[in-house]
This record gives structure tokens, C-alpha cells and sequence, in this order.
């Protein structure tokens, strides 16, 4: 019958895929759990995040012999569908599993709850400690008050790229009015804070005509924010909006005729490139500490190998490349994957990342120092585009070692 | 005070344009059963509903045992001693027939929304409701859903929870509709026993049960009484044959409904 | 059920079974799954006061879930901070009081009526509650919401909570203890009201009863043990963000007491269970799941209104007369291919899924702890071929099945004897 | 000035487009009595329907193809779904639509992932049809309007003017009396599940390349579509109208207009201070508060006028 024939062919794939990803099984993989939403309206975002660990965990340390004397890379994909409750759920798993290292990065608002959760962890079970590497939660607070010894950031934080945004806006002498709008919640008006303030240091005679908050996730149509960012006469928008409220308020903007850049500061990728299209053509720009154009030769052969992979998906947040070699590294330095020890060793780690540049991981609050970049939206000289669909992120300006004096609030205490 | 059990006062009710109580009076004496009888559309259930409570009243004035109603909300009356049943049968389907009739008693036995008395422990309720169901004759039916009686079952239904609260003034709207004629039989037997002392106030069409069983009786047509009294200065009344009983004969004990 | 063993007997088999499932159980992450269960229990129970009990259909029953875990959690940094000498296990019942003072500010004018209305209502003021969180960072502490630490509290027996298995006792206390509290409410005259003025709102004004009234209560009732289960979840979690009182939480709750049944009073502690599972498990082994959640929840409207806990208990009358052995054949004959049907359906769903979005290079899709390549065509025909074939004889088998149904449920030769 | 003249206008297309939605659930619910809370999911396939169709064939023919193939879904869901949940009473019906919205727009992302499509308006209509004050409008939107008004109208004729349209209004009214005149009411019943689910479909295919077009936009759109019906009585196509309008104007003003507790305080002569407990509330802002006036207007109708504003019953 039909059901013996099927599990007869379906054993013998099970045995040709066992014997084919067998050594990743080995016991003593360094088992890494992503925590990320893979399902509900944030996986596809949490899914390339995913891809990119997996592909920069094989490509530049399994396959180049592991850590530590021969350990592999596992990433455990967990799912937390953006959910703080559900990411304490898989926490808890992940530390029922015996894994000691969390990767996460979408969503402040998860960052807060896991940083906390793993806080009280560490200290109600010192046996059995957790180390959190955040590769794009970008809430200052993480790296300032709310900041431990457990975590680590590998993106540069909202307040860093605001600098690095506000100093090229201050260089602009055209731009004299500027309208902020985000998303109502901790980022958004962090973003907006951070905005004030820097363009009131940098640039005083700004003027800055509307500073607007819009419910997260919940705007069907942005054209009355265009309308009034029009009507404001704005010379530069900036925005912090991200997934579809990033899509719909730059379409609404550039529809009612807004002649003005607009700072993003995560406007592309995840399908906003391709909507965008032609009409973002030097409209859009995003800070970031990417640098997709002109690629180093590392990192474009990098993002090659990972199309080749992942022909849909995008290498949108390439920090993680860095986040996984930073790891490595720092193990091989302490000789041990304890996390107390390799903790240590990440703070002040100097380490040049696949654009040749350098970064370091600063001592104090754990919070990356790199260069951040300024690039805009094109479909010139793009070698390597965003969403297949030929534009792409071009770097206008880069700010090197970005936020570096920037002070932080952090007081940090290390485990005795 | 009177004695009227139940004293309506020219009593109105309006739908929109139209008319259909258009001024009733009618003095009901404690202990009194009394029927009201009439043509389809003469606004029986509809004088029900005003007493009752479910409608509000164009004009008038309902008093209750000396008290006026008039403004009530339904439970308000109900808690006042009024009691009634349906022209289709209106019960709780998904519960027991049991839990059904214990529905009626609740208020009556003082356990108003009380959420810190259980009821099975209520030891006086639960007696009384088998006392009610033995009257009643369901209590070998007692634990099953009463959606699932038979159709004459759950009239008795309604008539054992519309008498278990222990009002004083019971009202009844067609009670034997639909029964074959044994079943009205027992419905009368029933309603006779159960209402011993009471006031009842009974809508019905079949002649026989009304002739049987009212003290006096009222004849509403087009909204309005157009006599009242013993059955026989009824059953003689020239006014009362004219318009509703046309000349069909005193006999009848069909449903004289269709015959306008 | 209880007859078996005395009137308590069922309430001492759970008090058993809760003591004793971290000890079966003992893992760290199922014991954080059966806390879990435990809060969606308590949960799912109070939603049901309203809907199986009261008949009315809300979608916005995180409202007070949320609200009683928010003032938990508030609750509980005051006792960090400022030292209020509250022991812990007090803690869901403040979150409980809660839930009932705004179960009455929103009862007051949301039972007025009963259906549609009411529905709407509930979807209003659940979308305004979310919409307020966002809004209100002081109290709501914006999206990332506010934490506490359970652990600074006067210790209670000499525990401080620190361990989960200890919250897991804790919880285990409340959730018995609550949902015996709502079994007894279900048996006072305020519940039994409930369940008339569900059946038939107007019957029961006439007997003395002011509908608004009466489901005014059951809404109180329910509201409070909404904030009970949310002072736990602030317990377990110590964080209460914005989605626990959106519309998707309140969606969730909808779909725990329907699933499992909400005629009956542990259909909500079954569908509890179930989508905890499925929640916290199934959606480990595939990313389909939700779609399976919504499938299963869709076909259990359709075809099974009663929910799961009614498909069981349709078998009480069959069992007792002894006749169950009748149906098992019949079962398995439908049974087996049904599952195998299901089996292939999964199958082909999961080869699809993977097909349309796996790495290129990354041909082979693992569920049933299998591993299938996806990109050869026989794995296809055989997964196709083994939903039809199951289909089919699922098909062929019903009328069968049918027949045993109506055997072992004929009980017309014994007469009145029901 | 142009602020005004232009949240006019884009209060008219979110208005219309939000009408396109409500005339069809208010048309089922008030001849089958159920609140569709699939009603805003059928909207989603439409536009997802068009993106695919327009991959293919272009814009043009996914106008016209996608919403007749949501209209065949929606029959379908009706006469094998629905139909069959009648017998469980209103309670299952409501439920089983809503857990249809849950379903689809899982099915939405099993067949077209979770990402954004970028589903473009037609190159014919990318262009700036007026610019006012120096602000453009895009022709698109003209199209939406002019789109939304001949539904409209198209509608009103049919209702008014056809032997369908009578019977569905008598049907509205009186169902058991126009199934004993003989009109096969079931099958009038799936035409217009079918009809109201096309016209879903339509506003999803006009508005998904204004509006984006994400698994989400069901979810962001559906509870809206609620309150228009409510709000504009249950059963009142003129209702509805009235209440689309009311409801884009309401939002697309309140976003325009930049006021705030604080002002109305400061006009008072109160003033409080940045850190007090209450300062969410103090410092609130129309545009803020924006996406909950709709829900606050539900409310009140509901306890003030349940019929709502043009409605004749409750419930």
C-alpha cells in the first residue's frame, strides 16, 4: 500500500540528509538560540536575521574549523513571534536546553524583557549563566540604565546614528526646516528626543516644524501626515518607522509632491526597496552601519555566497557577520565558551569587520563603536541592491567611529 | 384598599399610528379567575404584555394588589406577585427540567443574586421545587433538558415555573393551545389546582376551558372590553354575540379564532 | 463523573494530578509550559463565565487580564521599592480586584444588552484599552511594558520564589482554588441565573430577574478572575507588555473556550491545554502553525460546536450502557485512515511551505521527524497520494461508523428508561 | 487653507474607500444577520488576488478579474460555510467569521509570505493630476474616488431600480415573506455574500497599491469597517455612507489638526508640571489620540443611540 511505499522512500531521504548534515549533531556544538519572530507579521524580518546567522556561522567558522579547537556553530532558531511573553518562554527553553548564548535583535521591547529576564537569571542561578548578544535592539536605555554585564550590543544605538544623521544634515546649509515623525512608542519618540537635541547642538537656526508621533502599526493611510509635512514646508524629514508604517509614510510623502530627503533609519529591504523604486531615488536614506555601495570585496563575495543561498532574501542587517565573528574571537581569547570568561573577553575587544573597518566593543556599557554610514537610495552605481529589484543603498557620507564620545549612564557591575 | 388583585385604568398602547389597546378598564378581585377572550388581533397578548411589563404603556394606569406598576421594569413586577407564561412556549431549553422550575423559585425563596449561597445546599428550595414538579407531574422527567420534552410536557413546564414563585396573580396566555383534547383536559385539571386561592387572569380560545374554568369573563375586540361578567350574562350578551361570536351557537368548544 | 468518587472526589483527583506533574514532568521548560497552562486555565475559565455560562460573546476579554496583571506588576515593584509588606501569593488577588473594579466601570453600561451589541461593545473597548497602552507610557510603560521582581517580597514558607518550580506550586494553589471558586459561583443562584438568562432572557425577567443584572455579575465574576490570571501571569513572567490586553490575546481566549467546549465547564481547561501545547511546542517543530491553529479552530465551529469536550462527552450515555466497545472497530476503521489522511495533508502543506521559501540548495524539509526532498517529484505523489488514499477510506468508513453511532446510542427497546 | 482642502480630500478617499467596504457587510448583515468579521479579509484578497493577477496580465485585468474572484470565494464560504454554521445559532456564526479571518490571512502568508508585495499603481495613473499650493494629488486617488462613486451609484440603481435589487430589499425586511412568494432565498442570500465579498475585493484592489499591500491590512482596516456600520445603524446603506464620510474626515482632521491637552489647558490657565504621574494624559495630542476616536464613537453610539445614526433597528 501507499503508506509502506512512502515510508520506505521517505527513510531513504532521512538517511541520505542524516549522513548529509550529520557533523552539525556533534554534542559539543557551541549551540547559539536566535530568539526572533519566524511566524506572525515580523517573521520575514526575524527570518533573514536567522539565514544570515546561519550562513555567517558556517561560511566564516564551521567551515574554517569551528572554535576552540574544533566546536561548531549552532544557531537554534526559536521562535518568539515578537512577543515579549513568548521570548521569556524560549528563553526558558533555550536555558533548559543548556545553551548559554542568546542572539536577538528585533524589537526593543523584547530586548528590555530579555535583558532583564537574563539579569535575574544570572543572579538567582550563577551556575548556570547567559550572555545576550543584541544585533539590532537599538533602545539607548539597553547600553544606559537598564544596561548589565550580560549584554552586548552590536548596532550602533539610536542616539548614535542620530549624531551621525544630524551631522550631515548640519552640514546641509540648504536644509532649514525639519519635520520628525515616528512611531508612538519607546523608539519612536527615542528617536524623536535624540533629534531635538542633537539639531539644537548642531544647527540651532533649524527650525524644526513639526514633531509628530503616529500610533504604531495602526495608520491606514499616511497621506494626511504627507498633507501636513507639506503644508510645514520641511527642507528634510526624519523618521524612525520601520516594516509597513516605513512603506506607507515614505509612499505618502513622496506622493504629495515632498521634495526633501528623508532620514530613515530603516528604509529599505524587507520589500520597502522595491516599493519604493523609483520613486525614492535619492528621496530616500538610511543610517546605518552597513556598507553595501561600493562593497569590499569581503563582504560583496560574502553577500554573493548568501544569494546564492537565500536568492529572496536579503543580507539587511549585516552587523550579525560581525556579531558571530566577535564571538568566535572572543572565545578563542578565553580559551573556553564560559560565558563569564567570554564576556570578558568581548569587553574592549578591537576587532576590523568585513568592510576593513574597525570597531570596538566599548567597556563600559557594551555598546559597539563603528563607523556608521549615511547612504541614500539608487539604482546608480548599486552593486549590491536590496530586494532583487536593482536600487539599492548607495554611501554618501560615513562617520567614523560614530558615538564614541557620546556618554553613557551605564554603571556597569561585573560578576565578582 | 380594593380588593382588585389586579386594576387596570385605561389602559393605551400605540404602535407607531396604530391604535391597539385604545383604552382599557377592567377591575380583577383577588382570587378571581378571569379570562379574556376575543378575536385574533384584538390585542390579547398585547393587553399581556402591557401587565406585564414586557411593553410600555401609551396611556393608563396598572395598580397590583393596591400598588401601581405601571412604570415597572418586567422582574420589578414579577417581584411584586405577578406571575406569567407565554403563548409560545418560553422555558430555559438547555437546562433541566428541575434547574427549570428551581429558575422560578429563586426569587421568591429570598436568594435574590446571591453568590455565596450554593444552591444545591438551599435544603427548602430544593423541597419545594419537587413539591412543584410532583404538582406538576414531571418529576420522573425531572433531570432531563427541558428543550427535549414534548411539546404538551413543556407547557406544563411553563405553567409549574410561572406558579413556583407563589405569586398571587398568575397569568396565563393560552395555556392549552395546540394540546389535544385529552391533554387540555389535564392542562384545565392542572391550572385549577395550582391556582387554588390565587388570582388568575388566563387569555384562551378554547371556549370550553374558558366557560369552565373563569369566574367571569372579559371580551376584547379591537382593543377595547366590550363586556364583562359571569359566563352567563357573557354567553347571553347580545353585544358579545354580534361582534365576536357572530350567531354561532353557545355550544362551541372549538377554537372560535378562525371565525372572526 | 464525581458520583465515582463522592462529590469531592473529582476536585481531590485534580489536586493529585497538579501536585504530582513536575514530578512526571520535571524539566525546566515543562514546567514554564504547565505554568503557562495554568495561567490560560484561569483565564479561559472566566472568559467562559461570560460565553458558555452567560451567553455573551466578548472580544475584548484582555482588557481585564491585562489591567489585573499591570496593577500585579505595579503592585509588586511597590513591594520591591517602597517595601509593602505583601507576600506574593496575595498578589493575584489584588490583580483580581482589579479586574473587578473595571469589570463593573465597563459592565455598567456594556450588559445592557446581550448579543451583537454586546459584542460590539466589547470590541470597542478592547481596541481603545490597546490603543490607551500605547498612549499611556507612565502606567502601560509603552511597548516594551513594565517589569517587576517577584522575588523581593516577604518570603512565604521560607520560599522567595526564586526557582520556577516554586512558582509552579504557587500557581497550581491559585488555579485550584480559582477554578473551584468558579465551578461554585456556576452552582449559586447568581450562576444558575447566568445560565437561564443565557437560555432565555426574557423568561427569566419574568420570574423576577433583571437580565442587565444578572449578566452584569457573571461580567464582574468574570472580570475578576481575568485580573487573577493576570496577576499570575505578572508572577511568572514579570513583565505585562501591551499584547496582553489586545485583540489578539482576546482572540486567543475566544478560541481556548471554544475549542475545548464551552457548554461544559472544563471545556476551557481543555482547550487551555491544548493550545498551550500547541502554542509552545508545535510552534517549534513548524511555522505552519498557525495556520494549523486556525484550521483546527474553523473546522471545530463547523463540524463540532460543542468542542472537544463535548465530542467526549457525547460518549457519556454509550458508556454507561456499556456499549463503548461497540465503537471502537468502527473508530478505528474511520480512525486510522483519518489520521493517515491528516498525516499526508500535513505533509504536503509543510513540502509546499518549504518548497516556496527554503534556502536554494536546502531541498529537504524536515517534520514527522522525517526528512523529505522537496524537489523530487515521487515525494510529492506519494504525499498527494497518501492524503487521497486516506481521504477516501476516511470517506468509505463514515457511513459505518454512522451506523455503530446510531446503534450504540438506540436505547428505544428500553422505553422511558433515559 | 491647503491643509484644509487637502484632508478634504483624503478624508473622501479613506471615506469612500472605507463605504466600499461597510455597503457590502452592511447589505449581509442586515438580510443574514451576521457581522462578517471576514469582511476586511475578503478586502486583503482582493488586493492579493490583483497583485498576482497584475504580475500577469496587468493592472487592468486585475481590476476586473480579482474582485469577481473574491466574489466566488465569498459565495462559496457562504454556501458551504456559513450556511452550515446557521444551524449552530448567531453566537457560532460570529465566531466562525472571525476565526475565517484568522484562517485566511494565514493562508494569505502561506501562499504569499509575510514581506510587503510591491503591487504598483498602473503607470497610466502615476502622475500628479493637480497641484495645489504648491501639494500634488496624485491621479490615483481621483481614481479611487471616481472608482468608489460609480459603486455607489451603480449600487443605489440596482437596489432601487432591478427586480433583484426589490427582493433584496424586501428580503432585508421580511425574509420569510419573500421565500413564501416563491424567490429562492438561500440563493439571493449567497448573491449577495458573493456581491458585498466583490465589492471587499474591489476596495482591496484599488486601495493595496495605495495603502500597501502586507498580510496585516485586513487587521488594520477590519475593526474600522465595524464601527462605520455601527455607527451608521445596522442595515442603512445611506448610513453607511454618511458614516465612511464622517469617519475619514474624523481621521484624517484629527491627524491634521495639531492640538493638544496642553493647549486646551493653557487657554484654561492650568498648567502642570513635565514629570507629574498624569502627564500622558496632559500632553496628549489629537493627532495622537486619532486611531481611538472611531472606537470611542462605537461606544457612545452604542450606549446613546443604538441604532445608530440613520438605523431603524437594534442589534
Amino acid at each position: 500500500m501507499g503508506i509502506i511505499k512512502k515510508v520506505r522512500t521517505l527513510t531513504a531521504t532521512a538517511l541520505l540528509a542524516a549522513s548529509f548534515t550529520g557533523a552539525s549533531f556533534a554534542a559539543d556544538n557551541i549551540r547559539i538560540a536566535f530568539i526572533d519572530p519566524l511566524s506572525g507579521p515580523f517573521a520575514t524580518t526575524g527570518e533573514s536575521g536567522y539565514r544570515t546567522f546561519e550562513y555567517a556561522a558556517q561560511t566564516l567558522v564551521n567551515d574554517k574549523g569551528g572554535v576552540l579547537g574544533g566546536r561548531m556553530f549552532e544557531i537554534v532558531p526559536m521562535d518568539n513571534k515578537i512577543s515579549p511573553k513568548e521570548s521569556l518562554i524560549q528563553l526558558k527553553r533555550a536555558i533548559s536546553e543548556g545553551i548559554h548564548y542568546i542572539v536577538q535583535g528585533n524589537s526593543s521591547g523584547v530586548a528590555n524583557a530579555l535583558t532583564d529576564a537574563i539579569n535575574k537569571h544570572n543572579r538567582r542561578n550563577p551556575d548556570q549563566r547567559i550572555i545576550f548578544l543584541n544585533y539590532s535592539a537599538v533602545d539607548p536605555a539597553l547600553t544606559n540604565e537598564k544596561c548589565n554585564f550580560w549584554h552586548f550590543r552590536f548596532d550602533a544605538n539610536a542616539d548614535i546614528k542620530m549624531d551621525a544623521l544630524t551631522d550631515v544634515i548640519a552640514e546641509d546649509q540648504d536644509i532649514k526646516k525639519v519635520y520628525i515623525i515616528g512611531q508612538d512608542y519607546s523608539f519612536g519618540k527615542a528617536v524623536a528626543a535624540a533629534a531635538v537635541k542633537f539639531i539644537g547642538a548642531k544647527r540651532p537656526d533649524i527650525e524644526i516644524v513639526g514633531n509628530e508621533l503616529h500610533p504604531i502599526g495602526k495608520v491606514k493611510d499616511f497621506t494626511p501626515y504627507a498633507t501636513k509635512i507639506k503644508s510645514s514646508g520641511a527642507d528634510a524629514v526624519i523618521t524612525g518607522n520601520w516594516g509597513a508604517d516605513m512603506v506607507g509614510l515614505g509612499k505618502a510623502i513622496v506622493e504629495a509632491g515632498v521634495d526633501a530627503p528623508i532620514f530613515t533609519y530603516y528604509g529599505a529591504h524587507d520589500g520597502i526597496t522595491a516599493t519604493f523604486a523609483d520613486k525614492g531615488v535619492d528621496v530616500i536614506r538610511v543610517v546605518h552601519e552597513g556598507t553595501f555601495n561600493p562593497p569590499s570585496a569581503e563582504f560583496k563575495a560574502f553577500n554573493e555566497g548568501f544569494k546564492k543561498v537565500n536568492p529572496d532574501k536579503d543580507l539587511n542587517q549585516p552587523r550579525i557577520i560581525g556579531t558571530i565573528q566577535m564571538l568566535a574571537k572572543a572565545m578563542e581569547a578565553a580559551g573556553t565558551d564560559d560565558p563569564v570568561a567570554v564576556a570578558t573577553a568581548l569587553e574592549g575587544m578591537d576587532f576590523t569587520n568585513i568592510y576593513g573597518r574597525k570597531v570596538h566593543m566599548r567597556a563600559s556599557d557594551h555598546q559597539i563603536i563603528q563607523d556608521v554610514n549615511i547612504t541614500v537610495h539608487t539604482d546608480k552605481n548599486i552593486e549590491v541592491d536590496a530586494d532583487n529589484s536593482g536600487y539599492g543603498l548607495l554611501t554618501e557620507k560615513t562617520v567614523k567611529e560614530a558615538g564614541k564620545d557620546l556618554p553613557t549612564s551605564c554603571e556597569m557591575k561585573r560578576p565578582s | 384598599m380594593s380588593a382588585s388583585a389586579l386594576s387596570l385604568q385605561g389602559i393605551r398602547k400605540d404602535f407607531g399610528e396604530t391604535q391597539i389597546i385604545r383604552g382599557v378598564d377592567l377591575e380583577i378581585p383577588a382570587g378571581e379567575r378571569h379570562a379574556i377572550i376575543g378575536p385574533n388581533g384584538a390585542g390579547k397578548s398585547t393587553l399581556f404584555h402591557l401587565i406585564s411589563g414586557k411593553y410600555s404603556k401609551t396611556g393608563g394606569r396598572i395598580g397590583l394588589n393596591g400598588e401601581d406598576v405601571t412604570t415597572l421594569e418586567p422582574y420589578a413586577i414579577a417581584r411584586k406577585g405577578l406571575s406569567r407564561s407565554f403563548q409560545i412556549t418560553n422555558i430555559f431549553p438547555r437546562m433541566t427540567v428541575f434547574e427549570n422550575v428551581r429558575c422560578g423559585l429563586l426569587w421568591s425563596m429570598g436568594l435574590k443574586y446571591a453568590f455565596w449561597k450554593l444552591v444545591g445546599r438551599q435544603k427548602d428550595l430544593n423541597e419545594r421545587t419537587s413539591e412543584i414538579l410532583e404538582m406538576i407531574g414531571l418529576t420522573d422527567r425531572q433531570a432531563i433538558p427541558a428543550g427535549v420534552l414534548t411539546y404538551a410536557e413543556q407547557r406544563t413546564l411553563e405553567i409549574g415555573i410561572t406558579i413556583a414563585g407563589g405569586a398571587n396573580v398568575i397569568m396565563l396566555d393560552e395555556p392549552t393551545a395546540g394540546m389535544s383534547a385529552s391533554e387540555t383536559d389535564q392542562t384545565v385539571e392542572l391550572i385549577r389546582r395550582v391556582t387554588e386561592g390565587k388570582t388568575l387572569v388566563m387569555v384562551e380560545h378554547d371556549m370550553g376551558v374558558v366557560f369552565d374554568l373563569a369566574d367571569r369573563i372579559s371580551v376584547l375586540v379591537y382593543g377595547e372590553i366590550i363586556a364583562t361578567g359571569k359566563p352567563e350574562e357573557i354567553r347571553n350578551n347580545k353585544a358579545v354575540q354580534e361582534a365576536y361570536l357572530g350567531e354561532a351557537p353557545e355550544e362551541e368548544t372549538e377554537t372560535v379564532g378562525g371565525a372572526h | 463523573m464525581p458520583a465515582l468518587l463522592g462529590p469531592f472526589g473529582i476536585w481531590i483527583v485534580c489536586a493529585i494530578v497538579l501536585a504530582v506533574m513536575p514530578v512526571i514532568f520535571s524539566s525546566p521548560v515543562s514546567v514554564t509550559i504547565m505554568n503557562q497552562m495554568g495561567i490560560s486555565i484561569v483565564f479561559a475559565l472566566s472568559y467562559n463565565m461570560m460565553l458558555g455560562q452567560g451567553g455573551m460573546l466578548s472580544f475584548g476579554h484582555a482588557v481585564y487580564f491585562g489591567l489585573g496583571g499591570f496593577f500585579s506588576v505595579h503592585v509588586m515593584n511597590y513591594i520591591e521599592v517602597d517595601g509593602w509588606p505583601i507576600p506574593l501569593p496575595f498578589l493575584p488577588f489584588i490583580g483580581g480586584l482589579f479586574g473587578l473594579a473595571f469589570a463593573i466601570i465597563i459592565g455598567s453600561f456594556s450588559t445592557r444588552r446581550a448579543g451583537t451589541v454586546f459584542a460590539m461593545i466589547s470590541l470597542g473597548v478592547g481596541e481603545l484599552i490597546a490603543a490607551c497602552s500605547i498612549i499611556f507610557v507612565v502606567f502601560f510603560g509603552g511597548e516594551e511594558g513594565v517589569s517587576g521582581d517577584r522575588t523581593m517580597g516577604p518570603p512565604v514558607f521560607g520560599t522567595e520564589f526564586l526557582k520556577e518550580i516554586e512558582v509552579y506550586y504557587l500557581t497550581a494553589v491559585i488555579v485550584f482554588v480559582a477554578a473551584a471558586l468558579m465551578y461554585l459561583f456556576s452552582l449559586t443562584p447568581a450562576g444558575r441565573m447566568a445560565n437561564a438568562v443565557r437560555d432565555n432572557p426574557e423568561r427569566a425577567e419574568f420570574v423576577g430577574y433583571s437580565q442587565r443584572q444578572v449578566r452584569f455579575m457573571s461580567f464582574c465574576a468574570s472580570g475578576f478572575f481575568a485580573g487573577i490570571a493576570g496577576g499570575l501571569f505578572a508572577i511568572n513572567y514579570e513583565i505585562l507588555t501591551e499584547e496582553n490586553l489586545n485583540l489578539t490575546t482576546s482572540g486567543w481566549v475566544l478560541l481556548m473556550a471554544y475549542i475545548g467546549g464551552i457548554g461544559f465547564f472544563i471545556g476551557p481547561i481543555v482547550g487551555a491545554v491544548l493550545l498551550t501545547l500547541l502554542q509552545t511546542v508545535l510552534s517549534n517543530h513548524t511555522e505552519l502553525w498557525l495556520l494549523y491553529v486556525g484550521l483546527l479552530f474553523v473546522l471545530t465551529v463547523m463540524y463540532v460546536p460543542s468542542g472537544l469536550t463535548g465530542l467526549m462527552m457525547m460518549h457519556g450515555p454509550a458508556m454507561k450502557a456499556g456499549r463503548l466497545g461497540q465503537l471502537a472497530k468502527p473508530y478505528m476503521i474511520a480512525g486510522i485512515p483519518l489520521l493517515v489522511a491528516l498525516a499526508g495533508g500535513v505533509a504536503v502543506l509543510e513540502m509546499l511551505n518549504h518548497y516556496n521559501n527554503a534556502p536554494v540548495g536546502d531541498n529537504v524539509a524536515h517534520f514527522f521527524w522525517m526528512a523529505v526532498d522537496t524537489h523530487n517529484p515521487a515525494n510529492w505523489a506519494v504525499a498527494l497520494a497518501v492524503t487521497a488514499i486516506g481521504a477516501y477510506t476516511t470517506y468509505r468508513a463514515t457511513p459505518q461508523v454512522r451506523e455503530a453511532w446510531a446503534e450504540a446510542n438506540d436505547f428505544s427497546e428500553k422505553g422511558g428508561d433515559r | 487653507m491647503e491643509l484644509v482642502v487637502f484632508s478634504l480630500l483624503n478624508g473622501l478617499v479613506t471615506g469612500l474607500l472605507l463605504f466600499m467596504l461597510s455597503s457590502g457587510l452592511t447589505l449581509i448583515f442586515s438580510m443574514m444577520g451576521v457581522l462578517n468579521f471576514a469582511h476586511a479579509s475578503f478586502y486583503m484578497l482582493g488586493a492579493y488576488f490583483a497583485y498576482t493577477i497584475s504580475g500577469y496580465m496587468g493592472f487592468w485585468v486585475g481590476l476586473i478579474f480579482a474582485p469577481i474572484l473574491v466574489g466566488v470565494v465569498g459565495a462559496l464560504i457562504q454556501r458551504y460555510g456559513l450556511r452550515y454554521v446557521h444551524r449552530w445559532g448567531h453566537v457560532a456564526e460570529l465566531v466562525f467569521t472571525f476565526g475565517l479571518a484568522f484562517l485566511i490571512e494565514e493562508v494569505v502568508q502561506f501562499f504569499w509570505g509575510k514581506a510587503t508585495k510591491d503591487y504598483h499603481e498602473p503607470e497610466l495613473l502615476d502622475f500628479p493630476l493637480f497641484t495645489l499650493f504648491g501639494q500634488s494629488f496624485p491621479a490615483y486617488k481621483a481614481f479611487m474616488i471616481f472608482i468608489s462613486i460609480g459603486i455607489f451609484i451603480a449600487l443605489l440603481m440596482m437596489l432601487t431600480r432591478t427586480r433583484v435589487g426589490l427582493i433584496i430589499q424586501a428580503a432585508i425586511t421580511h425574509p420569510n415573506t419573500v421565500a413564501n412568494l416563491g424567490h429562492n432565498v438561500p440563493l439571493v442570500f449567497m448573491g449577495v455574500f458573493g456581491v458585498g465579498s466583490a465589492l471587499a475585493g474591489l476596495a482591496g484592489v484599488i486601495a493595496g497599491p495605495a495603502l500597501g499591500t502586507f498580510p496585516g491590512m485586513a487587521f488594520v482596516l477590519g475593526s474600522i469597517v465595524f464601527v462605520v456600520i455601527v455607527v451608521g445603524g445596522l442595515g442603512s446603506l445611506a448610513g453607511a455612507f454618511v458614516a465612511s464620510l464622517l469617519i475619514g474626515w474624523l481621521q484624517t482632521f484629527a491627524i491634521a489638526l495639531d492640538y493638544s491637552m496642553t493647549d486646551l489647558l493653557d487657554l484654561l490657565g492650568v498648567s502642570f508640571s513635565d514629570d507629574h504621574v498624569l502627564r500622558d494624559l496632559w500632553s496628549l495630542s489629537l493627532p495622537q489620540v486619532a486611531p481611538i476616536l472611531p472606537y470611542l464613537l462605537l461606544i457612545l453610539i452604542l450606549i446613546f443611540r443604538p441604532t445608530g445614526l440613520m438605523g431603524k433597528r437594534e442589534t
